[in-house]
């Protein structure tokens, strides 16, 4: 019989992958029985991985992920989305106030506002990489946790924060808005990011390593596609439209199909094939987390990861 | 001294002045009245109206801007695709079946330890501080534990509520208790009546209407904490529709969702109040 | 000034409570009202001091008030009334503090109606150290403080045990030989009527009528316990209200109660 | 009939049995006692004592494991680290200026409508639905539409606050107001006293009770709202650390972060309870 | 049965309450218990019920208990403790159901007490829709279905107006010449103790003493309002305890009350 398995689920076209494998039978053909587990915001996912409600989840790295991981609770074994020149990635946005102030590259953000959700978010670090590519103190930034994209979305609106940064689907529809200017590139700052990993409990990657590697398997065949169609565009548009009302199940599906699609296309993303992993940027980011004492000095990359599942660079 | 006969004769006399003529008569002042607000029908529905006409005025001229608050009849519309679409049974069965599991349990529970409060020093002395301590914690905090402990699935949002309703509870069962006119109390005792009886028939009864005035607060609580509970994993809920809406920022679905809560509030505070008529028939 | 009832009914939605009570009050006399639970004593003295209005016929006053008279009508309540969070002097002070009096008029005000009430030691003292016959004599001082015309009593004694109301009557039937004041007394109780009142009005069941007057014109200083005429009266009185007595007591309040 | 005089030469007798024997004489049984517990001292302290030694025990031990629940002592050490490192006075003085602002204007706009609730029937038919309506309404909720109408500073934080500790204050100050003896208010008006002073000297003394134990109950709020106020744009407040402590998932901070916050409510608690003793020194 | 009282003496706290107490109460008779507020005379009452157990002295029991009594002491309460949630026969039948009776037997019991008290009307009644006089009535008809030994009746009529006590007086008197009920009284009101008391008891001030014992052989049923030796007695009485009344109505309760 197949293997039940709990995947956590952000209704993101990041988590495309899972998704597309789900529906096309990926899994299935691993032998590996998926339910879906939906959540409002990454880091329950990872808690919910540590207290085993869920096996495999999808996010970025966030340091509520490596305190779980010190404690010994899970593992990053894969990697998801990736930052890659030539793909529209995460765009830095300012508020129409201060883009009319002066802000008009990221270089001007010294003394401005920065939005972000929680400390410890991958907002945060954005934003602290910037600061030091244009070479001013972290502390110079002033950062405004908001806990929600959309309270972060209100702020920017109406000019309470100057500035922020965000995936492609969500910042464009921002940047035609009247209110929202787009003024560069987060991959400009952090090359090769690795924006999402995926990950599970330590347990599966000790006592069931073949669960594990089914499971990276078929999300890889998933990301296979979805690059196929939305990013390098090798397929025909059918096969490209198929896919996107296949996701249109899962993304956005409290809009009707026409208003979707859009912004489920502009929002693609690439998702690294054979859900390869980016060590150096991951690093960079443990380092970071740590500069910052967010997370005990004592986490090691052993500790936040298991490479032994796919290729590294 | 005039006999009680004599008198008596005079039956529909109100004394000797009564029809006399006199001079300088003036009525009493009157200085009553107020201090006693009296109902006054349909300025409530009024008022209401009134305001939602208003706002709906404002947002069409464009006073009001879209962004500052949704006009009423967008949120209404929302609210009407939730019902054509189903999602709005859907979400509301999801809540209502947490609120009951969770409402239920936290309110036996807190019935029975507030019981052994009330009654036992020895559970006064050891369970009052610790719930005074716990009592205020926010429930929010602690959600990242409750996800360890219940996991993401039911448990953690019937927790949530039941945590959230529990205390509440304790403290109006315990105070209800100590309300409970001992005289009472001792009439059971002067009637050699067993301590059950006495727990039974005049302690639980007497503290009923505190009992049930705190089921009203716990019930508003549980629908507050709705919201929280459903942070973590839930897809459907109507606590899990406020939070996408405000997430993607749509207000005009924020405002429907809120609405839903409130008139959920009103409902159970209505189901409350024919309980208190019907198990407290007796205040009349 | 004497004061005039005139035809008094009135109705409490479906329930007729007063008909057609014509009474007078006249200066320096005491009339007491007995009748049985419910007969409407308490509502007919609430018209009487302008605090509801009947829904027939009229309360008059006639003559003129009593120079340096503040609140010619005042009541003595059955509950005392007192202000729980103010001492005795300033639960005195109260019912002067907006009249136009200086505060060392209003001090002598206080001073004089706490020393003849016998409350000076009790100045300071708040409500709930008091006993209920303390309690009610500060409601005495203050309505003296106020120099009233006529004093409306609902009742003055039967919130108190048996002991105190003895010990107050005595107190009231001193001050009136001393003030003759004029005064309204409601009561349940016929003994006290028949010791307070010059007058004493018998209503009926509700709707509440006048069935007799009664007038003993003994002195209230010379009235005595055990003289047999007074006796007499409340014998008579007794047999007056027995059944009324007993038909209010078998009364079930309906549900609406 | 034996007369008066004739009994009393026998003033210390008792009657005509004391003293005379008896033969079957046996003692009344004891039936009363109970149902009143009383204070049992140091059992709170101990019992509280043997809970975090327990749990200590059991984190050390591992059979708490870290993940679910850090030991007391981790606790203990963040807090001490974060008194170590002034961060704490940073925090609790941010929190309470927002608690202090919310509440005081919250109650001083609660007691006000609460009065004219209890005082006018215009304000009880147009404002009391409204009240209800919007009581039960949680405030995280709302959360996205404080951002837009009061900013991400200290508007939106202050304004969560407030709304909270708004509601119970009118509904506690209109609920005294309708206590409030009407014979003192009678009384009052039997003496012509004027309508402003028999709000001031009897209305509103009346209410102070209910008042106070409304102002209870609204600190507590305000306390339990500090963490939904400080989610937006916070960063500082003993709210934002537990938040932040929640989403680094670091537990130690998480406890010793909510441990302030119920340290904190039971010294609000005590002030309340002292300004209660001073207002309400009359009832004893 | 008889019951006897020996050296009670009692203390809360610092106030010593009682001292030395020596009574008797025989089969049949009525005692009257009598002295001002707060001398002890509700604590007495419920020494004697077993409610509370002295500091000194002893309450005994002498002779058999008469077959069929459910409850020897059996209290009547000054404010009724009537269960407000009851009505009238559930609140009579609260008192049987834990002894071992068939529901017929006790419908037995229910149906004839009330019918005694002149209740029958009254079964499905809740107490709030009574008026005082008929909730004291039930209250007795309670205390009768257990066919008690003694009563314990603590100012059973003081929460009554005075017309609705006067009538309870009669019932009291016709119930006792028919049952010859063994009664411990105490009362405020020398009327009732002069009315209704084989033995009249005079405690002291506080801590209350044994000041002194009236016996009245004159029968219940022929004791008339206006006998000039039952109001020379009661004179007397109140002669003996006007003073104290009057030091017991001026004290002034400490702040820790
Ligand atoms: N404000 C009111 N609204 C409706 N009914 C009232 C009101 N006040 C009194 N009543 C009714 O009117 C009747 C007369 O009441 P009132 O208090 O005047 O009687 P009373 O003679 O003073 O009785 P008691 O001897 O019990 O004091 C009663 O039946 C009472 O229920
Ligand atoms: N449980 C108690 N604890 C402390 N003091 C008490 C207690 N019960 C009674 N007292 C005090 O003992 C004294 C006697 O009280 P008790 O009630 O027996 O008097 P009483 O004669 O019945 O008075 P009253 O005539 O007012 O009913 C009073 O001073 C009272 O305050
Ligand atoms: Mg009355
Ligand atoms: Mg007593």
């Amino acid at each position: 019989a197949a293997d039940k398995i709990t995947v956590g689920a952000l209704r993101f076209t990041s988590h495309a992958p899972s998704f597309i494998a789900f529906e096309r039978g990926y899994f299935a053909e691993e032998g590996l029985d998926v339910t879906f587990e939906y959540f409002q915001a990454a880091q329950p996912m990872a808690v919910a991985i540590a207290s085993g409600d869920v096996d495999f989840g999808i996010t970025a790295i966030s340091g509520g992920l490596i305190n779980l991981a010190e404690k010994g609770a899970i593992k990053v074994v894969g990697g998801g989305l990736q930052e890659e020149p030539g793909v529209d990635g995460q765009m830095i946005l300012v508020s129409k106030a201060a883009y009319d102030a002066g802000v008009t590259s990221p270089a001007q953000l010294k003394g401005k506002s920065f939005g972000i959700t929680q400390t410890g978010s991958s907002f945060h670090y954005i934003a602290h990489k910037i600061a030091d590519k244009e070479g001013f103190d972290r502390s110079e930034l002033t950062l405004r946790p908001l806990q929600k994209v959309g309270a972060i979305i209100g702020a920017l609106k109406t000019g309470q924060i100057d500035a922020w940064a965000i995936v492609p689907h969500i910042a464009k529809p921002l940047a035609e808005g009247p209110e929202i200017e787009a003024i560069g590139m987060v991959a400009d700052y952090i090359p090769a990011y690795q924006v999402t990993t995926v990950f599970t409990s330590t347990a599966n990657t000790v006592d069931k390593p073949d669960l594990v590697k089914r499971f990276l398997a078929a999300f890889s065949k998933g990301a296979a596609d979805f690059n196929a169609a939305l990013i390098d565009k090798t397929t025909t548009e059918e096969e490209a439209e198929a896919l996107v009302q296949l996701l249109h199940k899962y993304v956005n599906n409290d809009e009707p199909y026409e208003k979707a699609a859009p912004s489920i296309r502009s929002g693609a993303m690439r998702i690294n094939e054979g859900a390869k992993l980016n060590m150096a940027s991951i690093a960079d980011q443990l380092a970071w987390f740590q500069s910052e004492k967010l997370v005990p000095a004592t986490v090691t990359m052993e500790l936040l990861v298991d490479p032994s599942f796919v290729e590294t660079d | 001294m005039t006999s009680l006969e004599q008198s008596s004769l005079d039956q529909t006399s109100g004394g000797r002045a009564a029809g006399e003529q006199r001079e300088g008569l003036r009525p009493v002042p009157y200085r009553g009245g107020g201090f006693r607000p009296v109902p006054i029908r349909l300025i409530g529905p009024f008022v209401f109206l009134a305001i939602v006409a208003l706002w709906e005025a404002g947002s069409r001229s464009g006073v009001i801007s879209n962004l500052v608050l949704p006009a009423p009849s967008e949120a209404f519309e929302a609210f009407s695709y939730l019902v054509e679409s189903g999602q709005l049974w859907r979400h509301l069965s999801a809540s209502l079946q947490r609120l009951v599991i969770g409402w239920t349990l936290g309110t036996a529970l807190g019935i029975t330890v507030g019981l052994a409060i009330g009654l036992f020093s020895l559970a006064r002395a050891g369970l009052l501080p610790l719930v005074s301590a716990l009592f205020p914690i926010p429930k929010i905090a602690l959600l990242p534990l409750f996800v360890i402990w219940f996991g993401i699935g039911e448990g953690s949002k019937v927790a949530t509520i039941l945590f959230g309703t529990f205390f509440p509870t304790v403290i109006a069962t315990y105070g209800g208790v100590d309300n409970v006119d001992r005289t009472l109390v001792r009439m059971g005792q002067s009637f050699g009546l067993s301590w059950r009886s006495i727990v039974r028939k005049i302690i639980l009864p007497g503290a009923m209407p505190a009992i049930l005035s705190g089921c009203r607060i716990s019930a508003s609580i549980g629908i507050i904490l709705l919201v929280a509970a459903e942070m973590i994993g839930a897809e459907y809920g109507v606590g899990a529709y406020i939070l996408m809406a405000g997430s993607l920022f749509a207000t005009d679905q924020l405002l429907a969702g809120v609405a839903i809560l409130s008139m959920l509030g009103l409902i159970v505070s209505w189901l409350i109040g024919r309980l208190e008529r019907w198990l407290l028939a007796w205040r009349g | 000034m004497d004061l005039l009832l005139r035809g008094i009914t009135h109705r409490y939605g479906a329930t007729e409570v007063l008909n057609g009570i014509d009474l007078t009050v006249s200066e320096g006399e005491i009339v007491c009202i007995i009748g049985p639970s419910g007969c409407g004593k308490s509502t007919l003295l609430r018209f009487i001091g302008g605090l509801e209005r009947p829904d027939e016929g009229e309360v008059l006053l006639s003559g003129e008030v009593p120079a340096g008279s503040l609140n010619p009508l005042t009541y003595v309540f059955q509950d005392f009334a007192l202000l729980p969070w103010r001492s005795v002097e300033a639960n005195v002070s109260l019912v002067l503090e907006d009249h136009p009096l200086s505060a060392a008029e209003r001090e002598t005000i206080v001073a004089d109606v706490l020393e003849r009430t016998g409350l000076s030691d009790f100045r300071k003292a708040l409500p709930r150290q008091l006993s209920g016959g303390m309690k009610q004599r500060v409601a005495i001082a203050r309505a003296l403080s106020v120099r009233p015309a006529v004093m409306l009593m609902d009742e003055p004694l039967s919130a108190l045990d048996s002991q105190t109301r003895e010990l107050l009557m005595d107190d009231l039937v001193a001050l009136w030989q001393r003030e003759r004041f004029t005064a309204c007394y409601v009561t349940h109780n016929l003994a006290e009527a028949v010791r307070l009142g010059h007058r004493i009005v018998v209503l009926s069941r509700r709707p509440g009528r006048i069935r007799t007057v009664v007038e003993i014109d003994r002195d209230l200083g010379a009235r005595e316990a055990g003289d047999p005429k007074l006796d007499a009266v409340q014998r008579e009185l007794w047999q007056l209200l027995r059944d009324e007595a007993r038909a209010a007591d078998r009364e079930i309040a309906d549900d609406v109660a």
